[in-house]
């Protein structure tokens, strides 16, 4: 297997699949010329040439309308939306098109695209520009939500998002884009919907994604100094959110704590915590805990930045409290 | 505004053949279609009332002559979207109306299933490809289907018909502007029927001149008379021969009138009686029909006969609509993502 | 006490603040000429003039766009959105203004504004039309959210909208408008954050909010007559969440179901699941169950719809699985 | 585009100071100005690249023409609002440079106590009303802004600036439609740098001639010269003087170049250095000082003087913004709503 990052990783999903169908093209501002803000299309154009690697104007509703109708006609659009912050303008082409389309016309038509975007604090961006809105989308039955957290999930899970037959949200993390791991040369899947324990453990289980799986990971490493056993798990998949990986980790542990970056309410840990009472309710010996960003916008000085986020010691805080600690 | 004020605005013509390869047959057909239109939204608001119909239903009445003007300048290839007063659009694009109708009662059988109701008719086979109740919404989906045209090297285009009131929302500048910049083959048609909802054009839009809007994305646009079906054909036959032969999309604004109130719940305390009926004076589909019948074109046995089976065609649409069934239970669960993706690629626990 | 309906208190609310403060001004699509598509502001342009009560273009981002530059300008608008499924194509305006000025610019500025609305499902409008996102602008720090039951609510909480410096989401119920109930001829606040006990009980506490609070006291009394004791605690805000109110009446009941008309996945429910068991885990006899609505669009077929919506039937099969009945 | 061939697309005429009553002080006070920009933007640069500064950060360097010529045209009470390339536009109304500079730097006595950063600077008192980083959102609350001046009957109006790439956004023409429909006192101003990001506006608008676009609101426009800070000053001088009697908002395009990349992570290959390098040649400052100096407006030791001046308050500002402290950590709870509503209003459990 060959190393490679994030960045990378994504990028060789986007030409393996572009070279194989022609129908498959990509759309966004600054995806041609300038390379895509985060580089990921970088040289595309090169390959590809322009009417296959499309620059756009800054007009995100515009964008995944346009992509949504070009899916409806049958080709395959991949559409950057520069951060995902952006997608508050798409918001109404996303929900109420791309997710709507194949159920209220009842099957006549359907919209198989792909809208690359970033999310995620941490780069000083203040408010507007650091959000994670992944719960809101998340509710909308017809799309798909998917936030990778390294490189090998990125090309396997971007290769599936690409060849179903259905919208979906894909999310980066502007945090990860130079992360190295093991990548397969050759084109694979890896299925929607399924989460991925990153590590074993029988503890205690925590439950993050994107970003927050290397925050958890770090905790792990922390915890087991400390003679704790904690699991890892990668949700990866948002919608579908993989409830039985999730519940077959807590009936194991007994204990789990959420780590999300996004605002604790109404965010995804809800979610997580809510179907793990749910189904496991029997098997837990606390209640579930999360460990979210403080519930304000984000503000530009790293110090105000950095205290809002959830850090590895926010969660041995938490598990302290707990007495997992 | 009065019909009158109106209509000075438009180089309204008399109605003339010349220069058009509309034969008889033709022409009936169209007379035939725009009694369809009228008769089906007179069934659908009576059944409105009498509690068959539900949701928001937005009646055509009265701007007949651009769907079917507009539509019988299009090649059955041709693709069209619409916004949520769909009625005639899809009439006029080939849809069966007891499809369409069993639709509004929410069967089964209709166009969608009982998914979509009035607003959103689709129909693959007619190239009606969708009523869409989001103003705006549709701008981009259009020039987006349009740009598969393009994409692939194909000759179909895209009609993309709105109303004046959603010239207004940011998908219409979105849109227009990505038409322009990419040149899809797709054909603006704004059927201004001088109000959105209770608001009148200028006290919603800076300019009323909507048609030049589209000077904004050097879109070629031109204003021109809803009320007569055969000026609707010229214009839109034009246009369509240019944006099909590649020279970019365009916009037409088809001056015309709702009859009827916005929707079935509208008290239309906005406007004044008198204004619909100038409006109903000049009715489309009557003076076609004279006009047809002084230019020799249509005998009045023609004429009567072409009422009748219109009022037939929908009289066995109301009664295919009623005899259905309505859609089972199960049937929420369906379409909601592709059904036939496999374990490889999507699992559900 | 006069009776009125939901429509009249809601108007009188507004009649109310608007003599009161010149600043406060009404804008939106038909709410001067038509007098507003659900008649809640009828009239009042004969009143107040149309300076004061303005038709605006199909444009919500703009609407809302210019209803926080006024706003941050010391103006008090309360812009109506027709319905809340409209808020999508504004819903940078709400998330990224609106709920962001005060904060970005450390308070140096602030959108004191009302954005009122219509949301639910249940009169056959189809997927785009019948939907329920106040779980996603719940999510959003800066913003208040309301959804009022009750007639009396309704004038309370409008008039606390219109009073407090922030902006507030006031999403009422199209199927609510005609409903009628007590209200007081003057002029009263009720605190935004405070849930209302709508009913007293000890054996299962029913969590519910808008249309579903006459859900929830629907199967209390047929609870009743089972002999089963229900509390129906009505959230009335969303955000902020009562935790207190939910967690006193969890703590006496130890059993908890909460209805909601959102989607399941990301919805209200799993927020306020997640905090009953974080905040009363001890407490809980069995897990906190969701009946929501399924997770499809909304079709236009009565059947369809209907069959799509939560409903007192389907309370009381949950009730059955969780053995309370 | 070269900067002849952009620069044949305006009436660009020789600085001239007939009929405008720009005393010898003003015009000092103008350059001293832009220099002040430049230095800035050189500033922030270098402690960027010293990692004191960090984020996305827009440098203004090339453009101070339009910023200062526009803004000088301005009174004290009018108002501004800008997008997120806001240093210049800061500077010209008056905030002061110690505050932008400790804002870049994070620290508790930024404009914004540090929770904004470049991209975010208001300043009450000076009347700049905030940089927005989301493309064209400003431009719907400066039209909502100035509503408010002309709903209690005031005088003072509002400039409204943004960038070429912005003319795209739905923002834009939902924003310019409710202003030449409501009439309110605005000023839009186009800096039509002639990139958005990497994107060329003939690759990202269907016209290119941006000014145009306000003929779709009924709103007069105009393209002008943003490298010639006297020109600038004196078509904005006109278009206020208008704004303000209540003749309705209007639109000026000023075109300009920026000389640096997009942000700090601008690779910039999307354009030839040898692009830049021609702006570079007509630099708006130092053409101004010239034109001062063969106008005997300025003596050649003022000029050194006004120099040296600017670099020191820059100086001083970057002094000031380091010896500031960081915000505290418990800041991030404050200002997310008004902090003094009582209990009868809101409840938090
Ligand atoms: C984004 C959005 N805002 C508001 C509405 C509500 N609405 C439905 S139709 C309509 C009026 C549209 O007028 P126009 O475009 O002129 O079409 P017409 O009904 O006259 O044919 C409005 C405001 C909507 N459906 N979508
Ligand atoms: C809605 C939105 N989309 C995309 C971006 C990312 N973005 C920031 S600046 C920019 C280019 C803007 O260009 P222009 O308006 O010409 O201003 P300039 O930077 O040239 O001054 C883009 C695409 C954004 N901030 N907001
Ligand atoms: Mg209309
Ligand atoms: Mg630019």
């Amino acid at each position: 297997m060959a190393e490679m990052t994030y960045r990378e990783a994504l990028r060789q999903a986007l030409i393996e699949a572009m070279e194989e169908d022609e129908d498959i093209f990509v759309m966004g501002e600054d995806v041609n010329k300038y390379g895509g803000s985060y580089g990921v299309t970088k040289d595309l154009a090169d390959l590809f040439g322009d009417r296959r690697v499309r620059d756009t104007p800054i007009a995100e509703a515009g964008i995944i309308g346009v992509a949504t109708g070009a899916a409806m006609a049958g080709l395959r659009p991949v559409a950057e939306l520069m951060t995902i912050n952006f997608a508050l303008v798409a918001a109404d082409s996303i929900i109420n098109s791309a997710a709507k389309v194949r159920s209220m016309f009842a099957g006549q038509s359907s919209a198989p695209m792909v809208i690359r975007t970033v999310g995620g604090a941490g780069a000083q961006l203040a408010a507007t520009h650091s959000q994670n809105f992944e719960a809101m989308f998340s509710h909308i039955p017809g799309l798909y939500v998917m936030m990778p957290a390294v490189p090998y999930d990125c090309k396997g899970l971007l290769r599936s998002a690409i060849l179903v037959n259905d919208p979906v949200l894909f999310i980066e993390h502007a945090k990860l884009y130079n992360l190295r791991g093991e990548v397969p040369e050759e084109p694979y899947t890896i299925p929607i919907g399924r989460a991925d324990v990153k590590r074993q453990g029988k503890d205690v289980t925590l439950l993050a994604y994107s970003a927050m799986v290397h925050v958890a990971l770090d905790v792990a490493e922390k915890l087991a100094d400390r003679g704790v056993d904690a699991e890892v798990v990668d949700l990866r998949s948002i919608r579908p959110l993989d409830t039985e990986t999730i519940v077959r980790s807590v009936k194991k542990t007994n204990r789990a704590v959420v780590v999300e970056e996004s605002w604790r309410s109404f965010g995804v840990g809800a979610e997580v915590a809510t179907r793990v009472q749910e189904e496991a309710f029997e098997w837990l010996d606390a209640p579930v805990h999360r460990v979210s960003s403080e519930e304000v916008p984000f503000a530009y000085s790293k110090v105000l930045e950095q205290a809002a986020l959830p850090s590895a010691d926010k969660v041995m805080e938490q598990l302290r409290e707990m007495r997992i600690l | 505004m009065t019909i009158e004020g109106v209509m000075e605005q438009v180089q309204s013509r008399e109605m003339s053949l010349d220069g058009l390869d509309l034969d008889q047959e033709t022409l009936h057909e169209m007379l035939y279609t725009m009694r369809v239109i009228r008769d089906f939204e007179d069934a659908a608001a009576e059944w409105y009332a009498r509690g068959q119909i539900a949701g928001f239903l937005h009646l055509y009445t009265g701007e007949e002559a651009v769907a079917v003007g507009a539509i019988s300048a299009l090649r059955p290839d041709d693709k069209l979207m619409s916004h949520y007063r769909d009625h005639g659009h899809a009439i006029a694009k080939g849809s069966d109306p007891q499809l369409l109708m069993a639709e509004l009662f929410g069967k089964k059988t209709g166009i969608v299933q009982g998914r979509g109701g009035s607003m959103h008719f689709y129909d693959t086979e007619a190239g009606m490809l969708g009523g869409y109740a989001i103003i705006g919404q549709h701008l981009p989906l259009a020039v987006g289907y349009a740009f598969a045209s393009q994409y692939r090297g194909e000759d179909w285009i895209m009609v993309c018909i709105l109303g004046d009131g959603a010239t207004n929302i940011g998908y219409f500048h979105e849109a227009l502007n990505f038409a322009g910049l990419w040149d899809t083959p797709v054909l603006f048609l704004v059927e201004n029927n001088l109000y959105g909802m209770g608001t009148a054009v200028d006290r919603a839009s800076a300019i009323t001149e909507i048609h030049r809007k589209a000077d904004a994305y050097g879109m070629p646009n031109k204003r021109i008379d809803g009320m007569n079906v055969i000026e609707m054909h010229r214009e839109v036959r034009d246009a369509v021969a240019q944006v099909r032969a590649g020279e970019g999309p365009q916009l037409l604004e088809a001056l015309t009138f709702r009859y009827r109130g916005h929707s079935m719940a509208d008290p239309e305390l906005y406007r004044d009686k008198e204004e619909t009926e100038g409006w109903r004076q000049r009715d489309a589909i009557e003076n076609f029909e004279q006009v047809l019948l002084s230019q020799d074109m249509l005998t009045q046995d023609e004429a009567d006969d072409i009422r009748r089976q219109a009022q037939q065609t929908v009289d066995e649409a109301v009664e295919f609509a009623r005899d259905s069934e309505y859609p089972p239970e199960e049937d929420i669960y369906a379409d909601i993502y592709d059904e036939d993706t496999g374990d490889e690629l999507v699992v559900w626990t």
